[in-house]
């Protein structure tokens, strides 16, 4: 319905297309802003990648079902869109991920089994953000987003923008997801970002569901138009599709890095699994849906592509194959080495510099523990 | 008489309050539908609609902030806060605007919203999913902060909350809402909202404790009793306003005085029971109030949440030492 | 720039005419939306309500500089914008104002004293909301708007939406500045009320600064298309134009009375004035600028229409002078009457039930001040 | 030696830091080409530019969020919070992100960044220019809080807190922006940061204050001098951590002990040091540790703030009460 006074409402302008290379039956097509080629060492690290991530996934899931883990957030369906992402990162970016970006860490560099000490609950992060180039999870929803915006503007300040040299150029990513794109935090972001051009992609996976709650709750617009109204582009890309993913990626960092400004990609996909282990989806959406959705898996088609195209035989998927097995492997095996922390140690991990009276409270608990050991000695 | 879990008790509280008056709603992440991630809305949105019953965009500023122009038009708006730890983008418009419009507005706006915590820890969660964040609240004028620790409680006092004109902060213990099982007479009269009571009688020292500390208290003081101890145990129940009538009482006979909770130690609650106590029952102390809380820094991962939460033996660890000036 | 990749930048996207129904120089034009007709008594209303609030600023502001008042909230320049928008709404119409809303206020009939006892430093706001459909003034930047749009879903649920009865649908305004527009809070009000189509006008006054400030540091693209980020109607008015200002507003609120959902409607204009009393402009802003707006003044344009278009003569002009001489002197003497409020009710304000806890303070208060009386008699 | 006012002292102090380490930078609402509203930033965008003297949008979460970046990316972030009650919007970040970060990150990732928050009231201001927020930060692990009270701490606190690798809550009293005046040696030793001092010598009785208090201290155990009476006045300067170490000799001494701040009394920063001070030196205290703050209602407006305030007379009301246990 167009307004007669106030124009055509803006959901009515028609949506541009969804940018895609890659179609569910894997079909390579073509768009004119991405005219990318692959290599075919890409393509298949690409479906390494998927697979073996897509394995971490359900391992981790199934530690969580064995008591091994207190939660597991799971990303499938959603490998196309963190491998895309992640893959297209320079080594000098810095990424600020959710508590999903499972795939992205693992392009990072991250051992999974730092993610799985994190849901067992030994820790709450411990990689080295500096040494990844990759942020701790964050769970307070669209908080990282402004961590990224003004790590981005760190980046301007030491001169790393629009310098014109490809290994010191740097760019930053701000994960986040479409219920996020509600909070406050994400949309100060947004402003921060415009007013400072900073160099920062917003990259929102669009799953459909924040928890039970289905994305119209959020928006009634596609949300990379969001960006618009904040004075910079938004591109919507098919998150289930890696080549789509990485080529629009690709793009938005190296229009940042040249010191074009902030940039939102929505990256369009479908969170196949529960929210996290303890979520049970069956309350709140039709396993139609779902069914619908696995048309489109993203690993499928590049299988597909992959094999018609003889860029992959069998000896290459049983391969990747082997390689899942043996990822599999190893992190149960050192899941269940994960050794406890101890509490003795939370008195020194408050502070760089710790205080006399945390110090204080920590020899006291130690003095209560001691006498509890002697009294069971 | 029914037996419930502390979940069940307090959706059969907010049934009740539905239905006693159409001007309640309630508002939150995942309320409807699902239920709350701790089922503790449960049917209700299909029993009442989705205009009582909101799934809100995911914003704890903007469920607060909408909140208060539900009540300022006649509603009484419930808001479940869906942890603790996520009741902070929501700070700015409790303290801010919650807390001060009465004030403000010389006694003309009034604001009779209930924003429901589940709190505290014990239950394996990942960061931010096991705050005790009541202290802020107490700190803060123009707030009522209550807290639950049974069934019983949580059925008539998340009725009375509601019922009450004045913006309450309803603390529930969330490792208590399916562990619990307890009778819930719905027909009992139930005690008033804003008096702490005595849950089990001593002569030797006295406990105060609330939410989910009140078990932990219980249980000390059955220990304490096998040991020749005689304990009183005191829940809080309301923290603001602070009944400490009964607590006063019990010090003038016990002389010792231990207040556990699972907030940090420096500035909770029990700093402000130890300060009232202390003027109020100076000659009648014989030993300083002690506190036991959780420890001064943030709550850690959960496999050692255990160590940082007020156990049986700190608690009776701190009672041996009130034996002992 | 056009980014080859991305499309152009929106902010380069023509800016669609700024809605104006009277130039600077007082003339009328048309505007094919917006093709009003207003009666000599309208216009003459409007200009009678301008020249009194731009008295009742002026005022407050003298007495501040003679210590009557501890601060005031400058309102100059403004008029066209407040008295446009307050005189647009039905009585049923519910507004949530920030701290410089003087005009509108005056259109929702509050006593200007109200005004003056507020910044005076006796109350936090002594109106009654539900009598004149007008809530307190809200400092803190940007809650009030989330107020608003909450009161707005509280009309849908009353039924007072769309039903087709003038005098029953409902509208709610949510005033704000350029400044707010950066805050969590104004975006997730933006969220909420786009969500759950709530009838709620977002009326920001872009007056250029945010006290030293210029819009430019809160956004990079007019303000009215933030809306547009949101799936919701954006549209800027000529703030300086009582009548385009009017007009706008009331099909705005026609449209959410309708049912149609919200729209954000961006006040062009200019603070003329100080931030407030404890401001100096003179240290961030140019003189040159002020004196450029001076040229579009909101009362000197209907003032020149008026006269050319024979709509108002010396004698209706010497009354109007006269109202604000009355207004004006009126102020001086009841805000110098205003009595001091006594920290004895202090107390009794914090809650609908006064607890056991805040009278056994007061009773202390009492005799502690009680104590000190008898010292001094 | 130069004489200045606490403006212009912890303005010298910022240059200085400035000066000392270009990874120092300034965010804030009118920092730059205003110098804040204030002043306390004036001239420092014009002579370091405004890559680090930095206005930013008008969204305090997002000054907060962003300088949490800054700080990940090696920069030492000054942030300017307008007015204490304009802090609550950025609390989330505050509270779950700075405060979290060093802790979460198993020490990896430091956060050295000071936020200034001019507190407190008595300058006759509207409502939310007046609050005293300090005890919900020093509730919270892994913030510093200090407080300066006069130009000589200003000009070297700021600076340590600067220097500090940990995030700093730095709480200037506004009504002494431009009243105290004094001499500040800029090249005197500075005493530790994280130490409370002695400021006035006594013998009867103990008064701790802190910020806007101090000199209201002061000027009570003037008058109390007078009337025969030695009262030992402490300026706490840091509140987290708290360092009790002079009061606890101080109270030995004297047996009693009034803690005065204007922030609301309940589980105020009294609340912590009662409970405290009471376990430490219980035999030592003749009378209860009293209290004396602002009252649990909200900040009231400027024309009756001073009956809010803690005054002299309230003071020497404690003092004396202190005298009748
Ligand atoms: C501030 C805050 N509020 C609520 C939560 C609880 N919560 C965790 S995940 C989630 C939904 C997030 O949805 P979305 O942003 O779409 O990300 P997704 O989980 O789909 O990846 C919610 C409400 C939280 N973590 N933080
Ligand atoms: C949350 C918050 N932060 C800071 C302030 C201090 N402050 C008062 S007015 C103002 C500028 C507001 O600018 P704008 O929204 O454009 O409104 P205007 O004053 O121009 O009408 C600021 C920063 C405040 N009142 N609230
Ligand atoms: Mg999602
Ligand atoms: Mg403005």
């Amino acid at each position: 319905m167009t307004d007669p006074v106030f124009g055509p409402a803006p959901e009515r302008v028609p949506d541009p297309e969804l940018v895609q290379l890659l179609t569910p039956e894997g079909e390579r097509v073509h768009h004119p802003g991405f005219d990318v080629d692959f290599t075919a060492d890409e393509l298949c690290g690409f479906y390494r990648d998927m697979v073996l991530v897509r394995r971490l996934d359900i391992e981790a899931t199934a530690l969580q079902r064995h008591g091994e883990l207190g939660l597991w957030a799971q990303l499938l369906g959603q490998e196309a869109a963190q491998i895309g992402a992640g893959r297209a990162l320079a080594p000098q970016d810095f990424v600020f991920p959710t508590y999903r970006e499972h795939g992205v860490a693992w392009c990072r560099g991250v051992d999974p089994v730092r993610l799985l000490a994190l849901f067992r609950g030994v820790d709450q992060g411990s990689w080295d953000p500096a040494e990844h180039n990759f942020g701790l999870y964050t769970i307070v929803i669209g908080a990282q987003t402004l961590h990224a915006t003004g790590y981005a503007m760190g980046v301007q300040r030491d001169g790393l923008v629009g310098t014109g040299e490809p290994e010191r150029d740097t760019a930053v990513v701000a994960h986040f997801g479409d219920g996020a794109s509600s909070q406050g935090d994400v949309n100060e972001a947004f402003v921060f970002a415009a007013s400072f051009n900073a160099p920062v992609v917003f990259f929102c996976q669009n799953n459909q569901w924040a928890i039970s709650e289905p994305f119209e709750r959020q928006s009634r617009i596609p949300l990379y138009r969001r960006a618009h109204g904040f004075g910079f582009p938004g591109i919507r890309v098919d998150g289930n599709d890696v080549l789509a993913t990485y080529a629009v990626t690709k793009a938005a960092l190296q229009r940042a890095r040249e010191g074009q400004g902030p940039i939102l990609i929505e990256a369009y996909t479908y969170r196949m699994g529960a929210h996290t282990t303890t979520d049970d989806p069956t309350r709140y959406r039709l396993s139609d849906d779902v069914e619908h959705w696995k048309l489109k898996d993203p690993i499928a088609r590049l299988e597909v592509y992959l094999r018609r195209n003889g860029l992959a035989d069998d000896a290459f998927l049983a391969d990747v194959a082997a390689q899942a097995d043996a990822l599999g492997e190893r992190m149960r095996r050192e899941c269940h080495a994960l050794p406890d922390p101890s509490p003795h140690d939370l008195w020194d991990l408050v502070h760089a510099e710790k205080t006399a009276e945390l110090a204080a409270q920590q020899a006291e608990y130690d003095a209560h523990a001691a006498s509890f050991e002697e009294v069971s000695s | 008489m029914t037996t419930m879990t502390l979940a069940k008790a307090l959706n059969a509280g907010l049934r009740k309050a539905m239905e006693a008056d159409d001007k309640v709603v309630i508002m939150g992440e995942d309320v409807g539908t699902l239920g709350g991630v701790f089922r503790i809305t449960d049917g209700l949105q299909k029993d009442f609609g989705d205009a009582r019953v909101i799934d809100t965009p995911l914003a704890e500023s903007g469920i607060v902030g909408t909140a208060v122009g539900l009540a300022m038009r006649g509603y009484r708006p419930v808001v479940e806060i869906q942890f603790d730890g996520f009741v902070y983008p929501a700070y700015d418009q409790i303290v801010c605007q919650v807390a001060k419009l009465h004030f403000r507005s010389l006694g003309r706006v009034r604001i009779p919203m209930v924003i429901r915590i589940p709190f505290g820890g014990g239950i394996g969660a990942v960061e931010h999913h096991s705050e005790s964040p009541e202290a802020q609240f107490v700190h803060t004028p123009g707030l009522k902060v209550v807290a639950c620790s049974n069934p019983a409680d949580g059925y008539a006092m998340i009725q009375q909350a509601i019922h009450a004109d004045d913006p309450v902060v309803f603390l529930e213990p969330k490792r208590l809402y399916h562990s619990a099982k307890a009778d819930v007479d719905e027909s009992a009269p139930a005690a008033p909202l804003w008096q702490s009571r005595v849950v089990r009688p001593g002569s030797d020292a006295t406990l105060v404790a609330y939410g989910p500390t009140v078990s932990t208290c219980l249980d000390a003081a059955t220990v304490a009793a096998e040991e020749g101890r005689s304990l009183e145990v005191i829940d809080l129940r309301t923290l603001s306003p602070l009944d400490l009538v009964p607590v006063h009482e019990s010090v003038r006979r016990t002389g010792r005085l231990v207040v556990v909770h699972e907030a940090h130690v420096t500035l909770g609650l029990g700093a402000e029971i130890a300060a009232r106590v202390t003027e109020e029952c100076f000659h009648s102390l014989e030993a300083p109030v002690l506190r036991v809380g959780g420890f001064d820094t943030p709550y850690p991962p959960a496999r050692i949440e255990e160590a940082f939460l007020p156990d049986l033996d700190r608690v009776l660890d701190a009672v041996d030492r009130t034996f002992g000036f």
